[in-house]
């Protein structure tokens, strides 16, 4: 309660979601505890990565899904020099939309690069994925994409 | 031709905001409208009964409870009931749903308003939520980072320079220096403001919104009653909106197809435009929005300071609507274009084309 | 690009069907001027209306506006702690949140030269004889218990007075 | 000036608890696709959608029609989202109608949808928030006593409340994407269920439910060939009053009545009861069955108990109401509006199935939010207007 004439408090909002997934982000994220990157065949052939039941264009449902990467190409990045509590790394990073080897879409991701001289657009980056155990079926499964000449 | 040409006269007949600030302490949502709904009544002497539909714009993550809106409409005062309805949108939304309802002619009065104070959580994680709940939130991307992602894409096209984006800001935090209602206003050199250091890079501090505690209100008018409430009716000559597909990754994020489409629809290119009111909240956006209308060195593009100098989540759209029609109005143009976006690096995109008598 | 018999293979913990997305928001929350001036009278063991300079109405809380005139409700006025049930219901149901044990009677209550009523919790009589009309007052929490919140009022009981008239409540349902 | 409007298409998911086999975009897609198939149309046939869903805090998805805009083939269209409280459902009807009779566009897709199953709706409808009053009662809790007052006002006998909620689930019954099916239902059933909010039992209230609901809108020159005739639109209306004020009538609120008398005076109606066919209605909780009898005009004040308790709601009396099962059967809570007034489109159209109600030519789809102070009609035909 404050000294003033009008009270104040905090106020949280928290709640564990859960949400059942489907089948195609559900064999998505199965792919990626199980170490791989699935894609949907899209409209005209194009795959999409990662994959929703629809093409992200048309909206139509698409056709089997294919694996893809692991590694790609940055198309685009923010360098993120002070990370905010949520975000998936605890020091400097990049947000990137990372185009994997086999996609015609691209998907946002982190890069976890260093500094941001070690980064560029164009760059090609790979998964650095988390131990098997550790793997839930979540894109966090994926720690972070590095630099390809970083990658161990 | 345009799509609009058969359309009914209707006109931004008043509009009011409440001074934008980064932190409203005081007063709840129904206590920061209040002023701004008398307000946009008395600006042309009329009241709640001349009324015949409401429409507003809102969201309840900025308060963090469901029904926010429910509380709001105590500040109409809706006795005897009224028709009236809500988007989850920004108040241009509102603003086009009240437009087509007026199209049919059996009302001819509608009350439209937004409200929203987004000091109360953190945007940065409130607005993470906008994003796909299963592959994007869970991530947590803040709005800067995302935002930061279009800029660099457009200056890695060639189309613009870190440069541009500070000449963006200078001019619009330039021209807020003659807006009383404005957050943000002050006169720095391009070459100042580049010595500032990253947010998230590209985009440095200049670049970004402020974060902003507001409110709006238009009354819109159609035909005979615009011109017995107002000398100066801003008619609304076209109004369109159009959304893209949320899948970042899926979209060239240089361009906007929506706002050239919504444009086009509207008829912007239909007369030379004095004015548009752009809602580019991050400085890049206004030249990927000002492309995609085709608007040319002889517009003066956010003479209000835009959305660089108050960015009221949920209204500043709606703001811009109010700021072309006060230009219109004051007869310094007379042909306004008024945008507003919604989503993640200009997701979706609503374009409003203004007339003067 | 890799063939479709790449396609993943359900391993022993089989596929993922749900993902938990746990979301805790931070906010800072400011329930407004007039009702302030309701809660920090509630921290005084008092109820506070405010009567709308339109109408005449007298609201507590009031939210900040009189909800039909869209104006401020600018006079403050202290109520007296008793009332009348207008109506009521019996929970009997278990929810999240709840801080009391089922079955009891929850009833709207309108105090005394207040023009609106608010849900209250009704002890100290048998939930099968609560009825509509009843008279009651607020019992409140001990003095240094008080909070600026309707938590101050442990509950509301049985005055024994006579019955309120339907016809005084009547516009109240 | 206004330009004819019919329903050319409907689509609803299976209603159930928990969907858990599918996801936010899955659930209002397999609506959408019915829709689309009902109208023998695809995406690029549409030319705008308008989503309509309650509380986003039901999914923790801020603004969600940014997200669900490509599973919902809006890309490159305009896009809407409303949200007016329970009333959403019909209030998302009634704005993509109005794109239609304003001559905005020729097609337009209206979807509402709740995913409740992602988190508690019971936390969800009330967030805790600070200096709040402590949490008494609960959902029903707020409706109870409303109903209290309303049987004392009418006299209406205990059991006519556990009346509507076994004829509702016997109707449901016959309707194969209702959530609850109670076969084995009868007045005992209902009245030995436990009493949650005195005078309510556990069965004469709504469940909580994950679905969605879409229908396809026309002007008079998209009227497709599909498998049904189209429903056109007669009236709509829309009316909203404060939650809470001196002298409020929750039992019989007055935007309630008002919306009735306009959305009746477009349709040319003046004694509803013998005029419609049938009647789709929100009904929550058994009692809002003779509230909106009243409410609505089908009787008079403090006789709607006394057509229940005839029968004259039920599938085979006079006037039908919720043969769909209504919302005592199915409450995915954004979309249970949109299903009171695309199940009214169904019975005029003749596609109902088993709860077909016989000869329907003429229906009302009614849907009532917050605490009954919002309020969205329609009435449809199958005839031209």
């Amino acid at each position: 309660m404050s000294d003033g004439e009008v009270l104040h408090a905090d106020h949280v909002l928290d709640y564990p979601y859960s949400r059942s997934v489907g089948p195609v982000i559900g064999a998505f994220l199965t792919g990626l505890r199980d170490g791989k990157i699935l894609g949907a065949t899209g409209a005209g052939g194009s795959v999409i990565v990662p994959p929703t039941e629809y093409d992200p264009i048309t909206g139509d449902d698409v056709g089997e899904l294919v694996e893809v990467g692991p590694g790609g190409v940055v198309e685009t990045w923010s360098w993120v020099s002070e990370p905010l509590r949520n975000h998936p790394l605890d020091h400097p990073f990049a947000f990137a939309l990372i185009r994997l080897d086999g996609a015609g879409t691209s998907m946002l991701h982190v890069v976890d690069a260093g500094a941001p001289e070690a980064l560029s657009t164009g760059a090609r980056v790979v998964p650095r994925w988390k131990s098997e155990t550790e793997r839930v079926g979540h894109v966090l499964d994926i720690e972070a994409f590095v630099p390809e000449t970083g990658a161990a | 031709m345009s799509p609009a040409a058969s359309r009914r006269p209707v006109a931004i007949a008043s509009f009011a905001q409440s001074q934008n600030v980064r932190r409203d302490q005081e007063r709840n949502e129904v206590e920061g409208l209040m002023p701004v709904i008398a307000e946009v009544f008395a600006n042309i002497g009329i009241t709640k009964n001349d009324i015949d539909f409401i429409c507003s714009g809102s969201t309840d993550y900025l308060i963090g409870g469901p029904f926010s809106f429910v509380a709001a409409l105590d500040a109409v005062g809706v006795w005897p009931p009224r028709s009236e309805s809500h988007v989850e949108m920004d108040g241009a939304f509102a603003l086009y749903e009240a437009w087509v309802r007026l199209q049919e002619g059996d009302i001819d009065a509608a009350l439209v308003y937004s409200f929203g104070r987004s000091s109360l959580g953190d945007l940065n994680e409130i607005l993470a939520l906008q994003l796909d709940p299963y592959y994007l939130a869970p991530l947590w991307p803040d709005p800067v980072s995302v935002a930061a992602l279009q800029a660099r894409a457009l200056i890695d096209s060639g189309r613009a320079t870190e440069s541009d984006l500070a000449g963006v800001a200078a001019r619009n935090r330039k021209s807020a220096l003659s807006n009383p209602k404005a957050q943000v206003a002050y006169d720095r050199s391009v070459d100042e403001l580049l010595s500032e250091e990253y947010a998230v890079a590209p985009l440095r501090k200049h670049a970004l919104p402020p974060i902003t505690d507001g409110a709006a209100a238009i009354v819109l008018a159609a035909g005979d009653k615009a011109q017995q409430w107002t000398d100066h009716p801003a008619w609304i000559t076209g109004i369109d909106h159009r959304i893209e597909t949320h899948a970042l990754g899926a979209r060239d994020l240089t361009r906007s197809p929506s706002t050239t489409k919504a444009a086009e629809m509207a008829g912007v290119g239909d007369g030379p435009v004095d004015v548009a009111e752009l809602h580019a909240p991050y400085a890049h956006q206004e030249l990927i929005l000002a492309e995609a209308m085709g608007l040319g060195d002889g517009v003066s593009i956010n003479p209000s300071g835009g959305a660089l100098a108050a960015n009221p989540l949920m209204s500043a759209g709606l703001i811009r609507i109010g700021e072309a029609a006060a230009r219109i109005s004051s007869g310094s143009a007379h042909r306004a274009v008024a945008h507003a976006t919604s989503g993640p690096c200009l997701q979706q995109n609503l374009v409003c084309v203004l007339e003067g008598e | 690009m890799a063939d479709a018999s790449k396609s993943p293979q359900a391993d022993d913990r089989g596929p993922v069907t749900t993902l938990a997305t746990p979301i805790h928001l931070d906010y800072s929350f400011t329930p407004g001027i007039a009702q302030s001036r309701n809660l920090r009278g509630l921290a005084e063991g008092k109820f506070i209306g405010q009567r709308c300079s339109v109408c005449g109405k007298v609201y507590v809380p009031s939210r900040g506006s009189c909800p039909t005139d869209g104006v401020p409700c600018t006079e403050d006025i202290v109520l007296p702690n008793t009332g009348t049930i207008t109506t009521f219901c019996v929970v009997n149901v278990p929810f999240a949140g709840q801080s009391i044990e089922i079955p009891y009677t929850c009833a709207q209550v309108l105090l005394d030269g207040a023009n609106i009523s608010f849900m209250g919790l009704i002890q100290e009589v048998l939930a099968d004889e609560v009825h509509m009309g009843q008279r009651v007052e607020a019992v409140w929490v001990e003095p240094e218990d008080l909070t600026p919140s309707m938590a101050s009022v442990k509950y509301f009981r049985p005055t024994g007075e006579q019955d309120a008239e339907y016809e005084t409540y009547k516009d109240y349902l | 000036m206004s330009e004819r409007c019919a329903v050319i298409g409907v689509g609803q998911t299976k209603h159930k608890a928990k969907r858990d086999d599918i996801s936010i975009a899955g659930l209002v897609r397999e609506a959408a696709k019915r829709a689309l198939e009902d109208a023998q149309l695809t995406w690029s046939d549409i030319d705008a959608v308008v989503v309509g869903k309650a509380p986003d805090m039901f999914e923790g998805a801020m603004m969600p029609e940014l997200y669900l805009a490509p599973a919902l083939g809006a890309v490159g269209k305009p896009m809407f989202r409303v949200h007016t409280a329970g009333s959403v459902g019909g209030s998302t009807t009634l704005v993509a109608a109005h794109l239609i009779t304003a001559g905005i566009h020729k097609r337009v897709l209206a979807v509402a949808y709740e995913k409740q199953s992602d988190s508690d709706a019971m936390w969800a409808l009330s967030v805790p928030q600070p200096f709040a009053a402590p949490l008494l009662a609960g959902a029903g809790g707020y409706f109870a006593p409303h109903i209290r007052a309303y049987m004392r006002r009418s006299g209406a006998p205990d059991h006519i409340g556990c009346m509507v909620a076994v004829k509702d689930r016997l109707n449901a019954v016959k309707n194969p994407y209702a959530h609850l099916h109670l076969p084995d239902i009868d007045l005992k059933t209902v009245q030995d269920s436990v009493m949650l909010w005195d005078p309510l039992h556990y069965l004469e209230a709504c469940p909580s439910s994950d679905g969605a609901a879409a229908i396809i809108l026309s002007a008079e020159d998209g009227v497709t060939d599909g498998a049904f005739p189209p429903a056109w639109v007669h009236g709509m209306a829309m009316r909203s009053e404060p939650t809470m004020f001196a002298g409020r009538d929750q039992v019989n609120p007055q935007a309630g009545q008002d919306c009735a008398a306009d959305v009746f005076a477009q349709a040319g109606i003046t004694n509803p009861r013998a005029e419609i066919d049938m009647a789709e209605v929100y009904v929550p909780f058994s009692w809002y069955e003779p509230m909106w009898l009243e409410n609505l005009g089908f009787a008079e004040q403090g006789d709607g108990w006394k057509l229940t308790e005839s029968g004259a709601t039920a599938l085979d009396g006079d006037i039908p109401w919720n043969a769909s099962g209504g919302v005592l059967s199915s409450n995915p809570i954004g979309a249970s509006g949109m299903l009171r007034f695309l199940e009214a489109a169904m019975q005029v159209r003749g596609q109902a199935g088993e709860h077909q109600v016989d000869g329907a030519r003429r229906a009302l789809g009614q849907a009532y939010g917050g605490g009954s102070q919002f309020f969205a009609m329609w009435v449809v035909s199958s005839d031209k207007p």
